[in-house]
């Protein structure tokens, strides 16, 4: 936690930005958005570390999927997280994004989510507790110091194939691509 | 160039301009163009002059011309706006039939108006009047349909002001004998004030009417949405404001300021700033719940023009200039709004403020245009319509008239109101699909829009130009001379210096944009790639236009119904009744017809041998 | 001549800080109400820094135009007020300019937000509108009384009016001064009256296309435009102050009281909004203003 | 009371078994061509509610058995005073308090067809647009059996029981390529 | 200098010479009455200046004055006779190409004799001689106004007949009391000793002639005759009857309440008449949607003007009223004229069916509408000097009582405009009407064959758009330049008010 080092905030300004204020847009897929209003309300306050819940993918840089993500959501997922500025990171709860979770043979569920978008970090567990949500976003903030939270980076060099990836899950996409250029896009 | 020539050269052009329609359309159009621009030339150069000229003698009374400082600035803002609406029509009104009759009557309602504002005794004002009056009657109802109905409801009404005018012309004529203006100025005070009151009711009835005040102003809304888009922007830009020279007319030329001031105890200015300021606040809010973009452009003119004469009624030098300058700049941003709202419907083909939207796109120009002369109507600081409504306002509040002062400030809350749903219904929101392929406005419909614009910001930084000329007007009535530089105005009690806000201003909006640049480059998005919880925006049901202020109309809705118009339309069925009725008496039945002729001569004999009344 | 120049720099950048710290300050006293420990009181300049790195998205021309000619109103604005004994363009026209001025900001906003062509974005915009014509009325005659009642059109005088402790809060315009507390809440778009930029119904309204710079500068105005409207009121009714410090303070006094109230009270609907708005802050306002000329 | 709708019953119906394990339930097997009839004429009894359609898949016997689950909420759940409104025409004794009838069918696996019931019960729109995505039963006369929950077309309903998921997940989900980090 | 006498032996020689005509061609009869009233219009010009200085007073039978049968030729005959003549002349023109079938001779001789008849009236210095003219008049208008020989035109030519006797019943007692009274059938002989009897005993003729005059001068409860009577004679007949008939009757009121009788104080009777006639008139027009009848209503209006503007008594007031009269006289001939084919060509007079003829018969509908706004008196044309005049001498009276009265003025004129405006808009605004209307058709005017040429609109024949627009370049003429009947009318309205030097003039 140093937010208070001023040397730091001279440094790396936007890094420091970055972790000292996330915030965050939470899409409410799956079980996990249960565990959203404790952390932003008294018991465990997010927003001590910066972090507070916005309405718009468009004022947002950090995107938790909370939850087993259904094929229907996955559409929604993409939108929104194509819909946020720049330097924007994902979190992923639970292990139903990571593999599909127990709903690993269910025809309808998607089962790696980061075939379809870049995540930064995962938090394990069938609904994280609370603390394992900040323990995330420590993992983060250390994550955005060593410049290893580059998933949006990832997404903009190999959007080519993620969007091959989401129009095999889901067929015809009614949004334009949302980069042309970009490698991977043959 | 005198001016007897002037009027006669613009009444010959519209004739000539009707003959060589039918030679053909091209040659007119030029034709029509080139005559009107013709003649600001001469009238611009007439500043400062004071000519006089009888030009004829009608049954033993000498009809002169005359141009004083408030005539010229009325002359060049009425040739100015009518050369403006005619380089607009050429495109707008292209494929339209019988347009020779069109152009001749708009060159006729030109003549009228330059007429009125240039003659010098009653009767050429009469004359004038009338021309102005019936070709407008034609050229409200030029596109057929109801626009039938709101012609006839404009001509009865003007009919009767004019009525009353012609009574009190000739009621004057009679009892001073001559009906030139300094020569009535100087009986004014000689007669009772009696009679002076009487005389200004006659004629306040007849500006009142021309000139859309509180009560006679029903015949307004139905006329501008009917009328040609062209015609109606002259019409309420400075057609409607030959109300407002009437009254400076009378009140300042005729009466002279301290009649004026203590005419029936000082109550007769106070009473019509009062009817001024309800006719600022009521139409304003009728305004805000109207759906088609020209109707509610009509009632914003009746409210603007409460401003006008709120301005002149108080009495006060400021007023007064304030008043003068807010009808200069209306005329510009009110023929600005319905030259554009004009420019859309003939790029759309409709005016319905519930289904256009998102047209920023397709007409940048138009939008920017109707975006300045909206930022006019309302009064924002840089444009003209600040610098006049201060001046109003100032006046209100030194005048001890703190009542009239917050109904004026109200009545721009309310302004704001209805032009920002005028501009967001029109050109912002998501572009439905049966306009994607609208094009440009054409180009000479974007050349007096965009002139216009420039009037109302360059007015709006440098006041001091207008203001001067105003200023000497008001001197020459009397008022004491306001301290006017380049930049606005400077007394004790308050000054405004407008270059100072617009460099304040300048200054801001550098800073901020360097304060933007200093950001990440920004990403340009398509219309469509809007926030839609997920969604991808669904075409032509993703706009909120339709009763755009639906919370505050549901709660105003009741309280607006228009009385007046009501009255009157009851009125017109008690003649229609009453006319049936006398209608019956020839019942063409013979003995009726005999026994009416033995009864009239029965009667006549008993009254005089009984009653011996003769 | 060197010092107007050093005021018309000063007055702004001390505005926004202290506007920084009061939205800070806002964040940190409603969060102890909530019980929560709540953000520094630096938190919105950390945001700030993030926002103006983080990408943004721009719907065209209008819409970039209307978020900065919103700032630079808001700026000039601040100008025109006295802060303390600074008040750079003092001369210019006075109140009504101020009040003219105050119309950028929301008319900036509302173009911008109009070219963004989102129906949230214009239903928010309305209701801005509805809302401030709820206010305006006795807005206006609060200022009218005031006006009356010293007889001049320019906040300076109004501001030297009111030397030595005879705060116009205290005087027969106290009515006024209750009336224009009341519809505070109202103009600054706090808890009773943010209705037009409520996060549930209508996701922030008029600010859902804002990202990155955008967002920065949209905050930027929000952190002004509470610095205006306190300092303005503490000009009006509470003396206006000789220096800096005693005009910080009363401002920060007013600021906490609403704070207070933007913790407690729930968001009222905008029909609810208008009904409250025409009715007690109205009658309390004209009454003021027939007391003043009844006075006069 | 039961009895007594058990006795109406058969005297109408000819092939029909009726069992009541409880009270307040009566399950009953039906013919195919039966089961509108039958509905009909519990609808005209009072009980106008149909809690749902569903479908078991009898992959053995190779046959589907569709459940109508027909309840009442107007008539036999008076208030305990309110037993004067007697609107609905049906006597007063037949005082059952709800409970629910269980009206079983068996169609066949290899052509599932089936006549809607929309006639009478005009709610069962969706429970049979359900049954005919997720098991492939056409009913004849429904005005749009278009997809309801489903992305995608699937060769074999999902809800039958020789639809093999896992297989489905290895064919289509792990097909869809990891898209490999430069460094990993 | 031509004798006067003239004007009436001409017009009446030719009339009875038309069946001479007729013998040698069919048709050649239709040329005489142009020729006639060409004549009489000459004529009349060459006799205003030497009338301007001194009256002609000529006898017919060559005894002395008192008892000679002598015409009185006058400012004010003359300017009669001279609109009676030009608007005779013009409707004669139209009346060419109009008048086809039926008996053709008939209808230009009554029209000729109908002419003479107001010629003589308005000359004849002696009464029995007014009557025996006036009869003239009256009997040969019914003949022309069931000259169609429709039901309707029979009908109301009868009720016309029988109305016009019982007049002319009345006007035969009042001339047997004054000449039992006075033993002479001299105007300027009962002028001169008109004192010499008491004034009751004046009242009963002087109300019997005001009566027997009042119902051809259409004053308001005696005109019930008018609106049936225009509405069903040919456009020509109601032109003239509107532009002529009834303003003979005026001036007979005008003579024998003014140079006979003298009788100031009946004035203030004459303006409530004038009024009641004005309203009367204009509110039963105002409803109408017969175009026809509307303008026979709106006849009666003008004329309740005229009434009052002589009612008012100063020589201005009567000088505006016989303008009004010379701008009723054309405006009303000229929009009769113009409605007239307008009705032939569409076949049906309602107003409805007149829609878009603007676009088809411009020239007519352009003369319609100038006759319509001279009418209304905006500026430019006839009308507005003459309502400026009236209006004028109307506040010089100085009483409140006239200003109540201009205010009525001024709501007739509102309503006037309204239904006129509306008529305009029907003309050039509504839609165009597909093909012609044919099956709804009231009165069909009576030449034309068959219907079968009339498929297409075109505009009204050469013959007919002559005399209107001679009628409409006059209207506009006298209307910017009204000091060319400026001088003749200030004469006329003296010799009206000045008694005695009537007197003189015919008894010297």
């Amino acid at each position: 936690m140093d937010r208070n080092d001023i040397k730091k905030w001279f440094k790396s300004p936007d890094k420091m930005g970055d972790k000292y204020s996330l915030w965050a847009i939470y899409f409410c897929t799956g079980c996990g958005i249960i565990e959203i209003p404790p952390v932003i309300t008294a018991r465990w306050d997010a927003e001590r570390f910066g972090v507070i819940p916005v309405a718009t993918p468009r004022q947002s840089n950090l995107f938790l999927i909370t939850g087993y993500v259904s094929v229907k959501t996955l559409r929604a997922i993409i939108r929104t997280y194509e819909q946020m500025p720049e330097p924007k990171y994902t979190v992923g709860f639970g292990s139903c994004p990571i593999n599909g979770g127990m709903y690993w043979d269910s025809y309808n569920t998607i089962k790696h989510l980061d075939k379809y978008i870049p995540i930064d970090g995962w938090i394990a567990g069938c609904m994280p507790r609370p603390e394992a949500i900040f323990v995330a976003v420590t993992h983060l903030w250390t994550l955005i110091d060593q410049g290893k939270a580059k998933a949006y980076v990832k997404y903009r060099e190999k959007y080519g194939l993620y969007r091959k990836n989401q129009e095999m899950a889901l067929g015809k996409l009614d949004w334009p691509p949302l980069y042309t250029t970009g490698g991977g896009n043959d | 160039m005198n001016l007897a020539q002037l009027i006669l050269i613009s009444l010959c052009g519209a004739f000539l301009t009707y003959l060589l329609g039918k030679a053909s359309s091209r040659i007119r159009d030029t034709f029509a163009v080139f005559i009107s621009l013709l003649l600001i030339i001469p009238l611009f150069c007439l500043y400062g002059k004071n000519e006089e000229i009888t030009y004829y003698s009608f049954l033993g009374l000498p009809l002169i011309l005359k141009i004083t400082p408030l005539s010229w600035l009325f002359a060049i803002a009425v040739q100015t706006i009518t050369s403006l609406s005619v380089i607009f029509s050429l495109s707008y009104m292209k494929g339209k039939e019988r347009l020779d009759f069109y152009y001749l009557m708009l060159l006729l309602v030109n003549t009228g108006m330059l007429g009125i504002v240039l003659s010098a005794d009653l009767i050429s004002f009469y004359i004038f009047w009338e021309i102005m009056s019936w070709s407008t009657f034609l050229l409200i109802s030029y596109n057929r349909g109801p626009a039938l109905h709101a012609g006839m409801k404009y001509i009865v009404m003007s009919i009767i002001g004019s009525a009353s005018m012609i009574i009190g012309i000739l009621s004057l004529y009679v009892n001073c004998g001559s009906l030139d203006f300094v020569q009535i100025a100087s009986f004014i005070p000689r007669t009772s004030s009696g009679y002076t009151l009487f005389i200004l009711i006659l004629f306040c009835i007849t500006f009142g009417i021309k000139n859309a005040i509180a009560p006679f102003h029903t015949w307004l809304p139905d006329a501008h949405s009917e009328a040609p888009s062209p015609f109606s922007a002259v019409l309420s830009g400075v057609l409607i404001k030959m109300g407002t020279y009437g009254f400076i007319l009378f009140m300042y030329t005729i009466a002279g300021l301290n009649i004026i001031i203590n005419i029936g105890g000082g109550s007769f200015h106070y009473l019509i700033s009062i009817l001024a300021a309800i006719t600022i606040i009521f139409p304003t809010f009728i305004a805000v719940l109207q759906d088609d973009a020209k109707r509610l452009l009509a009632w914003s003119s009746i409210a603007q023009v409460g401003y006008i004469i709120l301005g002149i009624a108080i009495g006060t030098g400021l007023g007064f200039v304030g008043g003068v300058f807010h009808f200069f700049n209306h005329a510009a941003f009110k023929a600005l709004l319905f030259l554009s709202v004009g420019a859309v419907e003939y790029r759309t083909g409709t005016r319905d403020l519930n289904s256009l939207g998102g047209l920023i796109k397709k007409m940048p120009i138009t939008f920017f245009c109707a975006l300045i002369g909206v930022f006019g109507l309302i009064g924002m600081p840089l444009t003209n319509g600040f610098v006049s409504k201060w001046l109003i306002y100032k006046a209100l509040i030194l005048g001890e008239h703190p009542f009239l002062a917050f109904i004026a400030l109200f009545g721009t809350w309310g302004t704001i109101i209805y032009s920002y749903k005028l501009i967001h219904n029109i050109f912002l929101g998501q572009l439905p699909e049966k306009f994607s392929n609208v094009r440009k406005a054409p180009v000479t419909m974007r050349i007096p829009v965009i002139f216009l614009s420039l009037v109302v910001v360059v007015f709006g930084i440098l006041p001091g130009i207008p203001l001067k000329i105003i200023d000497t007007i008001s001197a020459s009535f009397g008022f004491q001379p306001q301290d006017i530089q380049i930049w606005g105005i400077a007394s004790e009690t308050g000054v405004l210096n407008m270059v100072n806000i617009f460099a304040a201003i300048f200054a801001a909006l550098i800073f901020v944009w360097l304060l933007f640049l200093m950001g990440r480059k920004k990403i340009n998005i398509a219309q469509d790639d809007s926030y839609a919880a997920g969604a991808y925006v669904p075409k032509d049901k993703y706009n909120y236009t339709v009763d755009f202020y639906k919370p505050l109309s549901g709660m105003i809705k009741p309280y607006l119904r228009d009385f007046v118009d009501d009255f009157y339309l009851w009125l017109a069925d008690v003649i229609r009744t009453f006319s049936d009725k006398t209608r019956k008496i020839y019942c063409g039945d013979l003995g009726y017809y005999i026994s009416y002729i033995v009864l009239f001569l029965a009667v006549l004999i008993v009254l005089k041998m009984g009653l011996k009344i003769w | 001549m060197v010092i107007n120049i050093l005021e018309i720099i000063i007055s702004p950048v001390l505005a926004f800080i202290i506007g920084i710290f009061f939205m800070g300050l806002f964040r940190k006293i409603t969060a102890r109400l909530h019980w929560r420990y709540g953000p520094p009181v630096i938190q919105p300049f950390l945001d700030l820094i993030k926002l103006f790195h983080q990408q943004g998205f721009s719907h065209g021309p209008v819409f970039d135009l209307g978020i900065i000619m919103a700032l630079a109103g808001s700026i000039v604005l601040i100008l025109f007020i006295p802060f303390g004994g600074i008040c750079p363009i003092s001369n210019s026209g006075g109140l009504l300019v101020i009040i003219y001025i105050m119309l950028f900001a929301p008319l900036g906003i509302a173009l911008s937000g109009g070219e963004a062509a989102n129906p949230n974005i214009s239903i928010g915009i309305s209701r801005k509108l509805i809302l401030a014509l709820g206010y305006e009325v006795s807005f206006l005659l609060a200022l009218l009384a005031l006006m009356t009642y010293y007889n001049t059109i320019s906040l300076v005088d109004i501001v030297e009016a009111q030397d030595n402790y005879k705060w116009a809060l205290f005087s027969p315009l106290a009515l006024s001064g209750i009336a224009y507390f009341i519809i505070m809440p109202a103009m600054l778009g706090i808890r009773p009256f943010d209705i037009a930029g409520a996060p549930q119904e209508i996701s922030t309204g008029p600010a859902i296309e804002y990202g990155g710079k955008y967002l920065g500068l949209f905050n930027i105005w929000h952190a002004l435009s509470m610095f205006v409207y306190i300092a303005l009121f503490v000009d009006l009714f509470l003396g206006g102050g000789s220096n800096p410090l005693t005009f910080f303070i009363k401002m920060l006094v007013v600021f906490i009281l609403l704070t207070f109230i933007h913790g407690v009270f729930p968001r009222f609907r905008i029909e609810q909004a208008i009904k409250y708005l025409w009715k007690w802050p109205v009658i309390i306002s004209l009454s003021g203003l027939i007391l003043i000329t009844v006075i006069r | 009371m039961i009895s007594a709708l058990k006795n109406d019953l058969e005297s109408i119906f000819k092939d029909i078994q009726i069992s009541a394990p409880e009270d307040d339930r009566l399950i009953i097997n039906a013919q195919k061509d039966a089961v509108l009839t039958i509905l009909k004429f519990f609808k005209d009894k009072g009980y106008d509610h149909l809690a749902m359609i569903s479908c078991t898949d009898w992959i053995e016997e190779d046959e589907f058995e569709l459940i109508y689950i027909v309840g009442s909420y107007s008539v036999y759940a008076p208030a305990a005073e309110d037993i004067t409104s007697d609107k609905s025409g049906v006597s007063k004794e037949a005082a059952f308090n709800g409970g629910n009838i269980l009206l079983k069918t068996r169609i066949s696996r290899k052509d599932p067809r089936f006549i809607t019931a929309i006639p009478v019960f005009e709610n069962s729109e969706p429970y049979e647009r359900e049954i005919h995505e997720l098991f492939g039963v056409d009913f004849k006369g429904h005005p749009r059996l278009t997809p309801l929950f489903l992305e995608r077309e699937y060769k074999i309903p999902p809800f039958r029981k020789d639809f093999d998921t896992r297989r489905y997940v290895k064919d289509f989900f792990d097909q869809i390529p990891f898209v490999e980090n430069k460094e990993k | 200098m031509v004798n006067p006498i003239l004007l009436i032996a001409v017009p009446l020689a030719f009339a009875f010479s038309i069946p001479l005509f007729g013998l040698i061609s069919k048709r050649a009869g239709r040329f005489i009455p142009p020729v006639a009233m060409l004549f009489n219009l000459v004529l009349s010009i060459i006799l205003i200046p030497d009338v301007l200085e001194s009256p002609v007073s000529v006898f017919l039978s060559g005894f002395p004055p008192p008892f000679g049968i002598n015409l009185y030729v006058g400012p004010l005959g003359i300017l009669f006779s001279a609109v009676i003549a030009l608007v005779g002349f013009l409707v004669s023109i139209y009346a060419l190409d109009y008048i086809k079938e039926g008996a053709e001779e008939k209808y230009h001789m009554l029209y000729l004799a109908l002419l003479t008849g107001a010629t003589g009236v308005v000359l004849t210095g002696d009464i029995f001689n007014l009557f025996v003219f006036f009869e003239i008049l009256c009997i040969s208008s019914y003949g022309l106004v069931g000259y169609l020989g429709n039901k309707a035109g029979v009908e109301s030519a009868v009720k016309y007949l029988i109305q016009g006797s019982v007049g002319s019943a009345f006007n035969l007692i009042g001339i047997a009391l004054i000449y039992g009274q006075f033993g002479t059938l001299n105007m300027a002989d009962i002028a001169a000793n008109i004192n010499s009897v008491s004034p009751n005993q004046l009242f009963i003729p002087l109300v019997l002639f005001i009566v027997g005059f009042g119902i051809e001068g259409a004053i308001f409860p005696l005109n019930a005759w008018l609106p049936d009577a225009h509405s069903s004679a040919p456009s020509t007949i109601s032109a003239v009857l509107s532009g002529i008939a009834i303003e003979t009757g005026v001036y007979a009121i005008a003579r024998v309440t003014f140079t006979i009788f003298g009788a100031s104080d009946i004035l203030l009777f004459l303006v409530l008449l004038g009024l009641l006639t004005l309203l009367a008139g204009e509110l039963s027009a105002f409803s109408q949607n017969n175009i026809k009848r509307m303008l026979a209503y709106s006849s009666i209006g003008q004329m309740g003007l005229i009434l009052f503007a002589l009612g008012i008594g100063t020589d201005y007031g009567i000088a505006g009223g016989l303008f009004q009269f010379i701008n009723h006289a054309l405006s009303k001939a000229l929009i009769f004229l113009a409605t007239g084919y307008m009705i032939y060509r569409m076949g049906s007079m309602e107003i409805s069916s007149l829609e878009g003829i603007g676009k088809k018969m411009p020239v007519s509908s352009l003369c319609f509408t100038v006759g319509a706004f001279s009418l209304i008196g905006l500026p430019p044309f006839a009308g507005f000097p003459s309502k400026f005049m009236i209006v004028l001498s109307a506040l010089e009276k100085h009483s409140n009582l006239f200003i109540v009265f201009i205010g009525i003025v001024f709501l007739g004129t509102v309503i006037e405009a309204t239904y006129f405006f509306k008529v305009i808009q029907v003309l050039y605004f509504k839609g165009a009407p597909a093909g012609v209307p044919a099956e709804k058709k009231t009165e069909i005017s009576p030449a034309q064959e068959t219907i079968k040429d009339r498929g297409v609109i075109t505009g009204a024949p050469i013959a007919a758009l002559i005399p209107m627009i001679i009628l409409a370049l006059l209207i506009i003429l006298i209307g910017v330049y009204p000091k060319a009947v400026d001088e003749i009318l200030n004469a006329s309205s003296i010799e009206l008010l000045d008694r005695v030097k009537y007197i003189q003039g015919v008894l010297r």
